[in-house]
């Protein structure tokens, strides 16, 4: 059982609560806040696995990094969807409204196609 | 030469992203133009020089792996980015077009455009395995930030959605190239293919490639998985939803399609590639079913997605455990197939999108009477759907016979019922749609004429769709061409 | 590129670029459109004649390319192919003249000319195709190119025709598509050879191959109308006038008949496919569609759809023909292509005329029309006597070929069913010649339409009476060289000899 | 040689091309008016080509052969006098009332019987045959009533099934016989494996227009709606057209066949006594006339069984029923145009008048120095018990016997009717013309038309002496039993 299995099995372990906690959820924050959970279980997994007899192996550190990175971009465009959604009809679930809360504006035919 | 031409193929797309950002949509639409005529030209630049000297390996910046980033440039890349030349550039002109600049939201539409176009080159040319992901998280996030653009409740709704399966897909798939990486300690598919080759392979392999194709048919949206696509596609604007349901949609499944080329053959098994055949035939059936019963005429084309997807699966039992030749046709069949239904998909929902501006709403039984105002885009329509049904003389038809002939030559004739029924139901919703426009209806006073140049590209992409049928041969001999060194 | 490969290709292209001009054309271009159409069909006739001119010489024309790997897209101008390419070109030139005079003010006139020249130039690539490939690649734009034209008018009736039209015809293109695949797999690609391929395989063949023979003719069987799927022609009479008379009673029907001619002839071969037993087979499905569609035809009360039910029952005389794999019968056969073609024509004109002047759609409302209309009702008598097979029309030269054919191969049965076949014929034509003769017209014509001195406009009364004078020519004539009996004949000495 | 052939080729087209006077309404009276001159060249063709003219139409159907011989002439030369009369009849019958139609259907009848005579293959004699059947019913239900169309109907429906058994028969024997031509069909008739079906299908086609028993309901029917001329030539000539179709394909001389002239000699004697019972007891004057014509054709359908059973006697029994058409053509043509005379007014006028009627009646029946009488005396010659072994041979000369007298009554029964329906009048020109023309053809004319070579010529007028008391006595019978049936109807 040498530290870096520990390192992966704690991995494993993070993917799956991260996972359980997507698909139960309905708050789309708490989805969210579920996504990065898996995420980081993913990066333990590849740093525990990348011990190569002994000293530590740049190539994985490298694509943790950028991982990372692409990791928080994903939350920014998140976040910034989430709010611009609740703005936008006040719900914070992905469940389709069962009466249209807010009406949009008067129907216009316009150059730019229906309103989609 | 080729220098350029890859400089010019991978660079361009970024530059002019970051350029458009600084300008407004009318302006940016002018820089557009003139980028999306470089990147045809050295598009085409690129299949001229692949199709005379063969594939080669392209080391970007001279860095040696595993470091560097290693581009393959073989047929089947060439003639996805040449695909992807084409339909972007038809989008990119017709939004050029269809978009109202006034709106404050469109001006980020040029750059997500050019971030998009982008990250499909890379995909297409990505030699090492986290390359791919890299350039799927960036068409994943363009592709969402496209959806949602100036959209009201519902667009956002599916654009979040999108996000959600699109992330949960892609760490599905850097999780199998984690366990990938800790087996074999290389990344780039070259070198895993030789290493299981030079057979030191240890069992319990599959599971990080069931891993990766489950992460990767999500965001292809297979058959179960296919929640997020239709109100995505659906929602979007119609030269978006076009580029997401001919480009976006195909590189997740092109990874796979690699992968299972390069690994499925030692690491997948009859079971898995039957299972994945099996889903794919559950897509067309499903797809075209649920396309049939659509109120909505943009709901209509995206489940056409949704099945026309299902057939591109049948890859998979098509070419496992099955001789080099029908495993050759059957690549050349998919080859077809994606590339045919790239071009008419795209053709259908551009034609959409003038149908429904002109007809002012978005049901199918509103289009009654637009035969006789708009003629030519119902016609493309009509065009793009003929090659959907995969009848000849189009692409789509060749693409089926090729597969007939796999699936015949491989003793799965099983495939062969899902290929003709599949035509069939597409017919159905294809012809329904066909029906609500030949009614006769008085009252065509109210409808807007769109301009001309927007009917226009629609029929040159069905056109196009309709003509690869005839000159399959050409690009099928291209697409089959390997790079060197590969154990193709 | 010399001329004899290019000469297949332009014939197809007459009217595949004319069909793109009359889409093209704006929707007030009448003059100009009714140019074009006449042009490339009278150009067409011409391109088929010189062909028809070189193949009885011997030449052969022929233009192949490799579409999709393995398969290669073939037009080939042989005596078969000469015999359907000459009757379409003829009979397009005088629809197209038809077609102008009947769509004298009704809409969407570009839409219909472009499918209409799609249609032919389909009917002509079927014609000329020289691989199964091919063949079926014409066959299905067919079906495409023919639904906008049954739902032309729009109403619901039309739509519902137009629906079952599509329903039968793709099923029957898919089982087509399935059983061109699996003999594709099976012995590869497969140009149309005379004499046909299978006439000495070994057993182990006979059962894959017979089921790909049934699945064939169930494809084919779809537009040849034989009995089980012929639901859809009658519905399709609700098209316009020129729409039924070329299509449903020749391109699309007689596409379905030369397609199992094809497969019959040059595929598998006359002897193979009876030692194979297939032809017994067919035989008792053409006889029975024979008498099934003349029985059906007298209860129908619609002039177009007792003539639709008339159409069924002919062109399985075609098919009966072939099941009589002597030179005599089969020649008998082939040459009811052409003389079912202008007599059916010719009816269907006349009953456009009839619902287009006089607004007479049913039967019992014809009463007295042979005084209002007399041009047209001589041509209705020469076209019903020529069904019935009354000498000495080309019906009778048909009937008398085919009996005396199926007497020689000892099918006693099948003069039977001529016989049978004749007399019903007489049944529900003859009450209409009696309407249309001696009957006193009672009550007023549904909505009339006056065309001055003659009894309709010229461009509807011409051409029934060209395709009258047709018929009455090709029977009378049926022995001079290039008459259709002769010609059929030439062919089937060549398919036999070999 | 090439007069020949373009006089054959002027028979059939001269009626075709007078359609083209139809074309236009006002052109109708001059139509009315070349009706009679339609059926000159065939008579010029009868009268002066000799039997072996022929033309070859080699594109013509599948290969077309005219051409005369013995027995076709004499049937040119009757049915194109007879058409000739009829037509002169007509232009003074006809009223205006569809006069443009009538005109077709009545070129287009002649065509076809005068085309069916000259055929010398199977297709154009098919086609012929075809032509004059449809073009007929045009005549039958030319009035319009509802009689008429129910006349027509059951016409047309017999003659269409009648045409279906003459294909299907023509269809065997010719692929038997392998060629196109008629001539060749006896030979392979007779040695054809399935001979009895063609023949029985033979039989029953022409039969159907033969009038044979059981296969005649439409001649009573057709005959009385039709206009006079119309059934006039409708009895003379196309029913004629029956009997040639079986002359020349049934397989006389090759084989003997006993069992099959039985059988025709009984239907021929059923049809001849049963059409004179029920004859008889008719109203109307041209239904009488046509039982008589049943009556009259089983007498030649008897000669016809006769010829089958013994084939050195088929030669001269073909002569002898030459013979025999051209009397019965005549004589039935003027009795029915009689049907349509008015009476003049003075009484010698109108004595006379029935004389004249009478008379062809009564050559009908053989009063001694008529046509009837030629013909009786010659069919006498050769129906000879002895001549002949089949069963009813002996009864031969007892049936013709019977057939005079049953003849006899009829007339008598005509002549009744007739006064009953006459009414005074005076007639148009033309009708007077044409029946005079036709009741001097039967009277006189007769002697001087070329009879058919195998007649055996001797001195006619001392046998009619000699014979007249064999001749006379069924006439003198007839005439008695009529009276006695007279004064019972009298009493009641």
């Amino acid at each position: 059982m040498t530290s870096a299995l520990l390192y992966a099995f704690a991995g494993v372990a993070l993917c799956g609560i991260g996972l359980f906690g997507f698909l139960r959820l309905q708050h789309l924050l708490r989805k969210l806040m579920a996504f990065n959970l898996i995420g980081s279980g993913v990066f333990l997994i590849m740093v525990g696995l990348a011990q190569r007899n002994g000293q530590p192996d740049p190539v994985p550190q490298a694509l943790v990094l950028t991982g990372i990175v692409v990791a928080i971009a994903a939350t920014a465009l998140a976040v910034v969807l989430i709010r611009r959604y609740y703005h936008l009809s006040g719900q914070t679930t992905l469940a389709e409204p069962a009466a249209k809360s807010f009406r949009p504006k008067a129907r216009s035919v316009n150059r730019e196609g229906a309103p989609e | 030469m080729t220098l350029w031409l890859m400089a010019g193929l991978l660079f361009t797309p970024l530059a002019w992203a970051v350029l458009t950002l600084l300008l407004d949509f009318s302006k940016g639409r002018v820089v557009t133009w003139l980028g999306i005529l470089v990147q045809v030209l050295v598009s085409l630049g690129l299949w001229a020089a692949v199709a005379s000297d063969g594939g080669f390996l392209y080391l970007l910046g001279g860095w040696q792996a595993p470091l560097g980033i290693e581009l393959r440039v073989d047929g089947l890349a060439v003639t996805f980015v040449l695909l992807t030349a084409l339909v972007a550039a038809a989008c990119g002109w017709h939004a050029s077009i269809y978009l109202d600049p006034g709106k404050p939201w469109h001006r980020y539409f040029w750059p997500l455009f050019w971030f998009l176009w982008a990250g499909l080159n890379a995909v297409w040319l990505g030699g090492d395995l986290f390359n791919l992901y890299v350039g799927l998280e960036l068409i994943s996030l363009a592709a969402v930030g496209l959806v949602a653009l100036g959209g009201q409740a519902d667009a956002l709704r599916a654009a979040i959605r999108y996000l959600m399966a699109a992330l949960l897909g892609s760490l599905a798939y850097l999780l199998g190239v984690a366990l990938i990486y800790g087996q074999f300690g290389t990344l780039s598919l070259a070198g895993v293919t030789e290493l299981i080759n030079s057979g030191d392979v240890q069992s319990g392999l599959t599971f990080p490639l069931i891993l990766m194709l489950l992460g990767l048919a999500l965001k292809t949206a297979l058959f179960p998985m296919h929640g997020w696509l239709p109100p995505a596609h659906g929602i979007a604007k119609s030269p978006v939803s076009a580029l997401l349901s001919a480009l976006v949609v195909k590189a997740s499944f092109y990874i796979a399609a690699r992968l299972w080329l390069d690994l499925g053959g030692d690491l997948g098994g009859y079971a898995l590639a039957q299972l994945i055949g099996v889903l794919g035939s559950l897509a067309v059936i499903w797809g075209s079913w649920l396309a049939f019963r659509q109120a909505k005429l943009k709901q209509v084309v995206a489940y056409s997605s949704v099945a026309q997807i299902g057939y591109l699966f049948l890859l998979f039992p098509l070419t496992w455990g099955v001789t080099d030749a029908i495993s050759q046709q059957a690549q050349q069949g998919i080859t077809l197939q994606v590339v045919s239904h790239a071009l008419a998909k795209a053709a259908m929902f551009l034609a959409a999108g003038n149908l429904i501006m002109s007809v002012g709403s978005n049901r199918v039984d509103a289009l009654a009477g637009v035969s006789r105002f708009l003629p030519f885009s119902l016609f493309s329509f009509g065009l793009a759907g003929v090659s959907l049904m995969g009848l000849p003389p189009t692409g789509g038809f060749a693409a089926k016979w090729l597969l007939l002939q796999a699936s015949l030559a491989s003793g799965q004739w099983w495939w062969l019922g899902v290929l003709l029924a599949g035509g069939l139901l597409s017919a159905a919703y294809v012809f329904r749609v066909y029906r609500a426009s030949f009614i006769e209806a008085t009252d065509t006073d109210q409808f807007y004429h769109p301009s001309r140049s927007l009917e226009v590209i629609p029929m040159i992409l069905a056109l196009m769709s309709l003509g690869l049928g005839l000159v399959a041969e050409p690009v099928l001999s291209v697409m089959s061409l390997p790079f060197e060194g590969a154990s193709q | 590129m010399t001329l004899s490969v290019l000469m297949p290709v332009f014939a197809l292209m007459t009217s595949l670029l004319a069909s793109v001009v009359l889409f093209a054309l704006p929707e007030k271009g009448h003059r100009l459109r009714t140019i074009i159409n006449l042009a490339a069909a009278i150009l067409k006739i011409a391109l088929v004649g010189v062909m028809i001119w070189g193949v009885a010489q011997g030449r052969e024309y022929e233009a192949a390319f490799t579409m999709v790997p393995g398969v290669e897209f073939v037009l080939r101008a042989d005596a078969l192919s000469m015999l359907f390419a000459g009757l379409s070109a003829l009979l397009w030139l005088l629809t197209t003249i038809y077609a102008v005079g009947y769509l004298e003010d009704s809409p969407n006139r570009s839409r219909f000319f472009g499918f209409f020249s799609l249609c032919v130039a389909s009917t002509m690539g079927i014609a000329l195709a020289g691989n199964l490939f091919t063949f079926f690649l014409f066959y299905e734009m067919l079906t495409l190119s023919t639904y906008p034209l049954v739902v032309h008018r729009g109403t619901t009736k039309a739509l519902r025709a137009g629906r079952n039209y599509i329903i039968y015809t793709l099923t029957g293109g898919a089982v087509l598509l399935f059983a061109i695949a699996w003999l594709h797999g099976l012995v590869g690609d497969l140009r149309f050879q005379e004499g046909g391929y299978f006439s000495d395989i070994d057993p182990s063949m006979q059962g894959p191959l017979t089921i790909i023979f049934v699945l064939m003719i169930v494809g084919l069987g779809v537009k040849a109308a034989l009995v089980p799927f012929h639901g859809w022609l009658p519905q399709a009479m609700v098209a316009p006038a020129p729409v039924s008379a070329l299509l449903h009673a020749v391109a699309v029907v007689k596409a379905g008949a030369f397609g199992i001619i094809r497969v019959v002839f040059e595929i598998y071969g006359l002897e193979a496919a009876k030692d194979m037993g297939l032809l017994a087979g067919l035989s008792v499905v053409a006889a029975f569609t024979i008498i099934y569609g003349s029985t059906r035809a007298l209860y129908q009360v619609d002039l177009k759809r007792r003539l639709a039910f008339s159409t069924v029952s002919q062109v399985s005389y075609i098919v009966l023909g072939l099941c009589l794999f002597g030179p005599v019968g089969v020649a008998g056969g082939l040459v009811h292509l052409v003389h079912q073609g202008i007599m059916k024509i010719t009816l269907f004109f006349c009953a456009g005329n009839y619902a287009e002047t006089l607004g007479v759609h049913r039967i019992d409302e014809l009463d007295g029309a042979g005084k209002r209309m007399p041009g047209t009702s001589v041509a209705f008598t020469l076209g019903a006597f020529g069904m019935i097979g009354a000498p000495p029309l080309a019906g009778f030269i048909t009937k008398w070929t085919m009996g005396s054919g199926a007497l020689a191969v000892g099918m006693d049965w099948v003069v039977a069913v001529l016989v049978i076949s004749s007399l019903l014929n007489a049944a529900y034509f003859l009450p209409i010649l009696h309407r249309l003769w001696f009957a006193e017209q009672c009550e007023p014509w549904p909505h009339e339409r006056r065309w001055g001195r003659l009894e309709t406009s010229a461009w509807l009364l011409w051409p029934p009476l060209i395709t009258a004078a047709l018929m009455l020519v090709a029977g009378l004539i049926a022995n001079l060289p290039f008459s259709p009996l002769s010609w059929a004949e030439l062919i089937v000495a060549r398919e036999v000899a070999l | 040689m090439f007069a020949s052939n373009l006089l054959l080729l002027l028979v059939i087209i001269l009626p075709l091309a007078s359609l083209l006077l139809a074309l236009r309404p006002d052109w109708q009276q001059a139509y009315r008016y070349c009706l009679p001159l339609l059926p000159l060249p065939a008579l010029l063709a009868g009268l002066t080509l000799g039997p072996d003219a022929s033309l070859e139409l080699p594109g013509l159907l599948l290969g077309g052969r005219w051409g005369l011989d013995e027995l076709r002439q004499v049937f040119l030369v009757l049915t194109a006098t007879l058409w000739l009369v009829a037509g002169v009849f007509a232009v003074g019958y006809l009223k205006v009332h569809y006069l443009r139609r009538f005109c077709v259907f009545w070129a287009l009848t002649l065509a076809g019987n005068l085309g069916l005579v000259m055929a010398q293959d199977i297709a154009s004699f098919y086609s012929f045959f075809a032509l004059m059947t449809f073009a007929g019913y045009g005549l039958v239900v030319h009035e319009g009533t509802g009689e008429a169309n129910h006349a027509g109907r059951v016409y047309l429906t017999m003659a269409v099934v009648g045409e279906m058994a003459i294909l299907s028969g023509l269809l065997m024997a010719a692929q038997q016989a392998g060629s196109g031509l008629l001539a060749d069909l006896p030979a392979a008739v007779a040695e054809a494996d399935r001979r009895w079906l063609i023949m029985l299908l033979l039989l029953s086609g022409f039969g159907v227009k033969a009038g044979l028993p059981l296969l005649h309901f439409w001649l009573p029917l057709a005959h009385p709606v039709a206009p006079t001329p119309a059934s006039a030539v409708l009895s003379g000539a196309m029913i004629k057209a029956g009997l040639l179709g079986w002359l020349v394909t049934l397989p006389f001389g090759e084989v003997s066949l006993p069992g099959w002239g039985n059988a025709l000699v009984i239907l021929g004697a059923v049809g001849s006594l049963g059409g004179a019972v029920l004859g008889v007891r008719q109203r109307r004057p041209k239904t009488v006339l046509a039982y008589s014509s049943i009556s009259q054709m089983g007498l030649m359908t008897l000669m016809v069984g006769a010829a089958l059973a013994n084939t050195e006697y088929a030669g001269p029994l073909f002569a002898v029923m030459a013979l025999y058409v051209l009397h019965h053509g005549l004589a039935k043509g003027s009795l029915f145009l009689s049907t349509a005379m008015a009476l003049p007014a003075g009484r010698g006028g109108q004595w006379l008048l029935w004389l004249l009627i009478a008379l062809p009646g009564l050559s009908l029946a053989g009063l001694p120095f008529t046509s009837g009488a030629a013909s009786k005396l010659a069919m006498k010659e050769l129906l000879k018990p002895g001549n002949f072994e089949f069963a009813m041979a002996p009864y031969l000369p007892m049936l013709m016997s019977a057939g005079a007298v049953a003849t006899m009554l009829l007339v008598w029964r005509f002549l009744w009717v007739q006064r009953a329906a006459a009414s005074v009048g005076s007639n148009p020109a033309f009708m007077c013309l044409g029946w005079g023309l036709a009741t001097a053809g039967s009277l006189v004319l007769f002697w001087w038309l070329p009879w058919p070579g195998a007649v055996p010529n001797k001195a006619w007028l001392a046998t009619m002496v000699h014979e007249a008391w064999s001749l006379f006595w069924p006439i003198l019978a007839a005439t008695v039993i009529a009276a006695l049936a007279w004064r019972s109807v009298k009493q009641r």
